[in-house]
């Protein structure tokens, strides 16, 4: 089974034509050592019904968010995915075609890419954005890396309260262009604002801070903006697609990039993979800004038509000099993305903010109400918290618990924060019922009396 | 006809999809959000689920597509998408699960992605493999982020060269870029291989890494590849293939046994995953053991017979490159895909990739310049310059013309080494009844470019828009939509 | 382009998909079928997956299709069909349940077909529902049946006439034929009603039924249903309604409370069913209780608050007329129809039903003739005869140039009573823009049979096929592919 | 929720254009005295969110073949269809398309029909086969009415190894236009031949037969249609369309209906609906057979095109004396079974027709060794085969035995078959594994060792 078409008579006639005797004589390039003699130690093949179960059989193995509650987040969301994003995303023509360098068959693509690009201003107040990038923590470290190219400065101040995967991934990438990564604390769960004026007073390229933060909390973009302003220091702001419904965005404030994770938008959980990362931009960096771009022109005949454009600032045809390396994107994943903001429009996404906005206020007072649990920090959040549990056992044991009784129960901080042992990142989504709440409150409660 | 934007067929009050009533007690906004500044409007376009539904049905049939035709796009492997591979992607157990859950939940997914990697080392001929490059470009960086930490793990910090051919793909100099290197270009001979004089010439003790497709961007296999990795050894550098042209040699030859040190995959191309418009992709690299403690965490690991951990214990790491590991989904389809090969399946692929190239090579050479006229692999470069030459007819207009024929265009002046260049890679999915009539259009194009240039040169004269005005697209940037009334 | 017939893209020894080896041990064919005449060759095509892919894929781009653009035509209710159905009806629980399992095994799906049938009732206004029927034209037999049963029950076997309206679609006669029922026509008067006088002249002892369509197939309500109702069960006779249009009174008014006796319904129009480019439907019934005794076995029965059976002793029933309980994944979709509405959004659906066709209606009545110039209910019946008199621009050439501004024409020549007639049913998922947007057209086309009447003749224009000749086709009957060397 | 677009400002145009005051005067002609005062008793809408949820539940009730193992044929069977199938017919250029009247508008359902009738035609080996029926029953049906029109004889001749509900079906069609039904009993599992004679002695239009019968027994085709001739009565076979890719397809004996059910083409179980009946025939009955047809022609131009043909025959231009009523029928279903027979092809089907017959026959000598059980007939068979439970407690009682172990048993003949008390029919596909009926068997031993 390899899916080729090609029968025995196909077969000699192209052999025939190309004027050789056998497959094998079509490799004569390939030094002889070189080629396997025994086939490569794979499994052997399956056919379609015995796969189908196999693949199963091994999604099977899998907890999954159909029969458990999801009160994870940590920048994978279980929101709500309408079904006409994936009825129509999955269509032959989008997957199963190239990056459009040819747009005359390629006008679908490209005007869902024009209309995602706008979206995506729409959503983050910015003055253009780009056509995706592999996910918010290579936007953010491309965010940085664009900044320090443009500013000269070969340093980076990043918040703390900024994911610690997306902090991990922005030191790689600085690392490897041997630019300075300095972090700013935070204080009572949002960026410390002291500290980062002191940080700020050596010149930095800028300023990465998320919105809401990590920890759930909102921050004080507009004072961190003015403030690096005043040092010089460009912003990037790593926002949820979701919050940008309710909270005003961060264009408004002047903020040179926004980037974000865009799977809330239209994609499932994936087990965190492919990601879309949006990256939008003040106009000054259209030279400078990485990835694909669709513009709007005109035909021979005057007619309108959609294309690739400021493509000299690209690898294939600026090579080293480009303005980054990325060439394949998340193309279908913004398309996704279109499809859902489309379809839940204002409307529709404010209401997912607001659910979840309510749901998360509800979730955090109930969950703090049980004898050793309280908030462990008291500024206003959206849809994510903290939670310290006082207890002898481990925050993990209580995860324990509560997975038996299919409760995803968080994201414990402490792997990513030693600072804060014995916490729990909760996210509630629009996604989850008063009940499902209610019985998290009941087995956490449950959970705190055993371990004491 | 053409398709209204989304924006113009937004009606204010229009609604799609309704969210559930909130069944838990609401408090006030700004009580719940104190301080917050909250955002006023919200400039969305409003639509019926109809209107949404009609739009993207209607954009998709402006779409040239693998499921539509010929796609003989050189560099990019078009093969077949299996649908079943779709169905495999859309699970409950695959799609629904969360990252970050307890390990013991998702034993599925890392078996999954262990026996991903194993394969993909397997294939590679080297000792570990990863799948967390989201693509591509994103491999080759990493594995240059890891080549510059194995030199100074060695202590050798002024290793800031890397070597790579004038015929590769524009992302290798911009990933060496990307990794804080300097780029020095090897000229191609005039058999279409690395010049090995001028890479003696080059090697010093400053080269970190020669960056090599093989085989390369013009379809041949680099035959003194075994000296070429000798070489870049002796010299103290590592050797990184550019994996992006394995449809050629799986199950045939493995990189890892020609030498090569650390290689990227693009499961978009040789493992057949939608490459879905422009992602996503996945570009797993594997390498070999004096690479392996630089990958980047968390990594897969199988602590007993059927049970798999995360190891984020990774202190020689270059760190993490990705926001979790990498396009899972995808690699969902690339296991679906190499089950259902297997060993030999795997070959055939190959075989039948590089009869199927060599049969477009042997059917146009009479029409068409190859600059490289030899046995080709996977893909044929043919060259314009003969058509430019008489008539004026280029490349490009080649590749427009096509179009009317209900083709897809060959990449067009890539590599940038061969005028007027035409890759063409067919791939192993297509018969020799599609490949006989694309030879057809390019043999009736060819003579049309002699005897009626200016219908070549201004087509295609069948799509739904025809050239666009690429410079006015940059001179009159428009980007976003704008509300003409705002 | 056109595409070629799967078997002409058949190549000898192409395999698509492969089967499993046999896993058990196995003997020969036949000594497994002693003296069993076994099959020699098996003549289907020989194709790839890709191919297979490619050829449907193309095809589906030659289809009109709500998803596509507008579809007014008339009597069909071509009403978005929501895609969360499709998902719905592809949950494995709904999907992968055999009929034949024990009755505790599938309550589920018990539970939704009863849950259906009672929903379908009530919006009826009647005492019970089966799904059973396949299609419109199947409830209207099964009901026919029912009603000749119900009459023989009560000792009068000589009910041998059945009245149909001459506005009635060609199913209603058709069906009562294939009861063995004479079908006798009764005029409509010259409001687009019922001729009372001539029904109650056609009433006599042999009179069956009265089948009424209510709203009927010119758009109208039958202002004087109860009293049509009351003569007929005055003479003996019961009263069956066409249920086809219940998009313009569904929770806006029930055939029950107006006297009919029995109805049907089409899943596959008002409950937004797809309707598959022909199918599947479901023709449910819905019936009073005197005819509850005769529906088919075997009805669907809660006997607990959560436990459904089964009940196959019916012993009044006509019999069974379905293989099994008919078509239970539609079903699934009207389930989710019903339940995304609820009451009041079915009202809604009938409200803006009739809005659109009246919009329509007011939009194009200075452009076209309206034989029956009232307010209309969810469809509009137009005649080209003004055309076709002043330049020989027919119903039909309207309906073809309409395909050349992008819609799907009316239903034309139907109902049979209005010469040239364009019956457009725009359905309530239509907005206001779409409307216009075709109006716009109707009133150009309207323009063109005047000042470019050939323009129209000729047209389509830029369809993948012109007109067909349909004389050759019945004349050069061609029904089915043969090899032309065989 | 009902999907419609109107904002309240279309409303008010349109009711503006129209000339009326509120939507409500849209209904003058509709009596006051039947317009609904209050709304519909039905229950309150749900958005999609919560509606998904609910129907997952609804469907969580039942136990579906994903989990269980399915033994249950009996006219739906569990054949294995491929990815493919689904992907392409669900596209919504097929699913949300008319039956079509406009050929301009439809070549691509129009070609589609015209391979289906074609495909049809290979694998009955008839001459003409139509564009699809609701469900072999009524096929079944509409065949047995044709042949009285044709023959102008009002009796039936019907095998009792035909499916029963089939049966029923027949019966309730006849009884409505007064025709005869008589049965042909069996004997050892197939149609009693010499029963059959006697019952064709008295001039009947047609006789229906199976292949292979319900019982799963391989009928003779052969000597029946040939003893038809003699007297007379025409031929009608319903034929299982997997069996035809190893069996003497019907054709070949001059049969002159073979309808069927098309289910095992590409459709799941679907709990027995929608279905789809196929019909071919001779093409001397051209003028009569019920239902749509697409023929091939040419257009102004030349081209090869395809539309709906012989429609006289019709009832939208026919009216009482077109020859069915048929309407709407399974267009979407014929266009799965076709992409399902061009996916297989012909070793495609014959390895799904022959695995079958190999692991039904597996099975049944499997079975039959547990003590207690043995074969009901010895005639040949097929994939299916009944057997005789030698047991104190009921055969439902041994269904149920086995339903505890998550196997669907098979389906009990006394149900239509009073005179074979404890009796089981059971279908074994391609798609069970040795393992399932392996274990089958030894469930089944195990349920008859805690009867005895
Ligand atoms: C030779 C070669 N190298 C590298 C790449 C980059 O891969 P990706 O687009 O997945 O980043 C490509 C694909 O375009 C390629 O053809
Ligand atoms: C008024 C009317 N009655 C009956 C029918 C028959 O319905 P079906 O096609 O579902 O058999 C139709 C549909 O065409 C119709 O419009």
């Amino acid at each position: 089974m390899s899916y080729t078409p090609h029968t025995e008579r196909d077969r000699t006639e192209m052999l025939r034509t190309i004027g050789v005797e056998t497959l094998e004589d079509l490799f004569a390039s390939v030094p002889p050592k070189f080629r396997l003699e025994a086939p490569l130690n794979l499994p052997e093949p399956m056919d379609e019904l015995t796969l189908v179960r196999h693949l199963e059989e091994v999604a099977g193995l899998n907890k999954s968010t159909s029969d458990w509650s999801c009160f994870l987040g940590a920048g994978i969301y279980d929101h709500f995915v309408p079904a006409i994003v994936d009825a129509l995303a999955s269509r032959g023509e989008f997957a199963t075609a190239y990056t459009p360098y040819q747009p005359e068959l390629s006008q679908g693509m490209l005007q869902a890419m024009y209309e995602f690009q706008t979206l995506i201003c729409m959503l983050t107040g910015m003055e253009m954005a780009n056509a995706s990038m592999y996910d918010a923590a290579t936007a953010m470290a491309e965010a940085a890396l664009m900044l320090v190219e443009v500013s000269g400065r070969r340093r980076v101040a990043v918040s703390r309260a900024v994911h610690p995967h997306y902090r991990q991934v922005v030191r790689t990438y600085l690392t490897a262009s041997d630019v300075e990564y300095v972090e700013i604390p935070c204080d009572e769960g949002v960026t410390d604002n002291i500290r980062l004026k002191d940080a700020t007073e050596t010149p930095a390229a800028c300023l990465v801070i998320q919105q809401p933060n990590f920890l759930g909390c909102v921050e004080d973009v507009d004072a961190m903006q003015r403030m690096c302003e005043s040092s010089g220091a460009r912003t990037v702001v790593c926002a949820d697609p979701v919050s940008l419904a309710l909270l005003t965005p961060p264009g408004k404030y002047g903020v040179d990039v926004v980037v974000g994770e865009g799977q809330p938008l239209g994609s499932p959980l994936s087990f965190g993979g492919p990601l879309l990362g949006f990256f939008a931009f003040k106009s000054e960096f259209l030279r400078k800004f990485p990835g694909r771009i669709v513009g709007r022109t005109r035909d021979t005949q005057g007619r309108r038509g959609f294309t690739m454009t400021l493509r000299t600032r690209e690898q294939d045809i600026r090579r080293e000099k480009a303005t980054s390396n990325i060439c394949t994107n998340e193309a279908l994943l913004a398309l996704s993305a279109a499809i859902h903001l489309a379809a839940l429009g204002p409307s529709g996404m404010r209401s997912v903010a607001e659910l979840s906005l309510q749901k998360a206020h509800y979730a955090a007072r109930h969950f703090s109400e049980v004898p050793g649990v309280r908030m462990l920090f008291s500024k206003p959040f959206f849809k994510e918290f903290a939670l310290r549990l006082d207890t002898r056992r481990s925050v993990h044991d209580v995860c324990r618990y509560l997975a038996d009784h299919h409760i995803l129960a968080g994201y414990p901080l402490d792997t990513a924060y030693p600072e804060w042992p014995n916490t729990l990142l909760v996210c509630v989504t629009e996604k989850r019922s008063k009940a499902e709440i209610d019985d998290y409150a009941h087995c956490l409660r449950a959970a705190m009396e055993g371990t004491k | 006809m053409s398709e209204p934007l989304l924006f113009e067929k937004s009606v204010l009050g229009r609604t799609a999809v309704h969210l559930p009533a909130c069944d838990v007690p609401e408090l006030p906004i700004d009580e719940l959000l104190p301080g917050v500044s909250l955002r006023q409007e919200l400039p969305l376009p409003e639509l019926s689920e109809l209107d949404i539904v009609r739009h993207y049905t209607r954009l998709s049939h402006h779409n040239y597509a693998i499921d539509l035709g010929f796609y003989p796009l050189g560099s990019c492997t078009m093969k077949y998408n299996p649908k079943l591979h779709e169905r495999a992607a859309r699970l409950p157990g695959f799609v629904n699960i969360h990252p970050l859950q307890p390990v013991e939940t998702v034993q599925g997914a890392l078996a999954l992605i262990h026996a991903v990697e194993t394969a993909l080392a397997e294939i590679a001929g080297m000792d570990a493999a990863t799948i967390q490059p989201a693509a591509g470009a994103h491999g080759e960086l990493l594995s240059l982020m890891m080549i510059r930490k194995y030199h100074r793990s060695r202590g050798s910090s002024d290793r800031t060269t890397v070597l790579i051919p004038d015929s590769a793909h524009g992302t290798n100099p911009a990933s060496a870029a990307r990794c804080g290197f300097r780029v020095r270009s090897i000229p191609t001979d005039s058999h279409g291989l690395t010049n090995i004089g001028a890479l003696r010439d080059a090697l010093d003790e400053t080269v970190a890494a020669l960056m090599l497709t093989n085989p390369s961007t013009l379809g041949l296999f680099e035959t003194n590849v075994a000296e070429i990795c000798e070489l870049v050894h002796g010299a103290g550098g590592l050797v990184y293939c550019d994996g992006a042209n394995m449809n050629a040699i799986v199950g045939i030859a493995r990189p890892g046994d020609m030498g090569f040190d650390v290689m990227h995959f693009n499961l978009h191309k040789t493992f057949s995953t939608p490459h879905g418009g422009g992602g996503p992709g996945c570009g797993a690299i594997a390498v070999k053991e004096c690479l392996e403690p630089f990958l980047p965490a968390p990594r897969v690991c199988r602590i007993a017979e059927s049970r798999f951990e995360l190891d984020t214990d990774r202190p020689g790491s270059v760190g993490r490159i990705h926001s979790f590991y990498g396009a899972f989904l995808v690699a969902v389809r690339a296991y679906a895909y190499i089950r259902t090969l297997g060993p030999e399946g795997l070959r055939d692929v190959a075989e039948h990739a590089v009869l199927n190239a060599n049969y477009v090579r042997a059917r146009l050479q009479a029409y068409y310049e190859v600059p490289y006229p030899s046995l080709c692999m996977h893909e044929v470069v043919l060259s314009a310059s003969r058509q430019k030459q008489r008539s004026g007819v280029r490349a490009l207009d080649i590749s427009k013309r096509l179009m009317d024929y209900g083709f897809h265009p060959p990449t067009n002046y890539f590599p940038l080494i061969v005028p007027e260049a035409l890759m063409i890679e067919p791939t192993e999915t297509e018969s020799k009844e599609t490949l006989d009539a694309f030879c057809d259009a390019m043999i009736a194009i060819a003579h049309e470019a002699e005897t009626d240039p200016d219908l070549v040169k201004s087509a295609p004269h069948t799509t739904v828009i025809s050239r666009l005005d690429e410079t006015a697209a940059v001179k009159q940037l428009d980007v976003r939509w704008a509300d003409a009334s705002s």
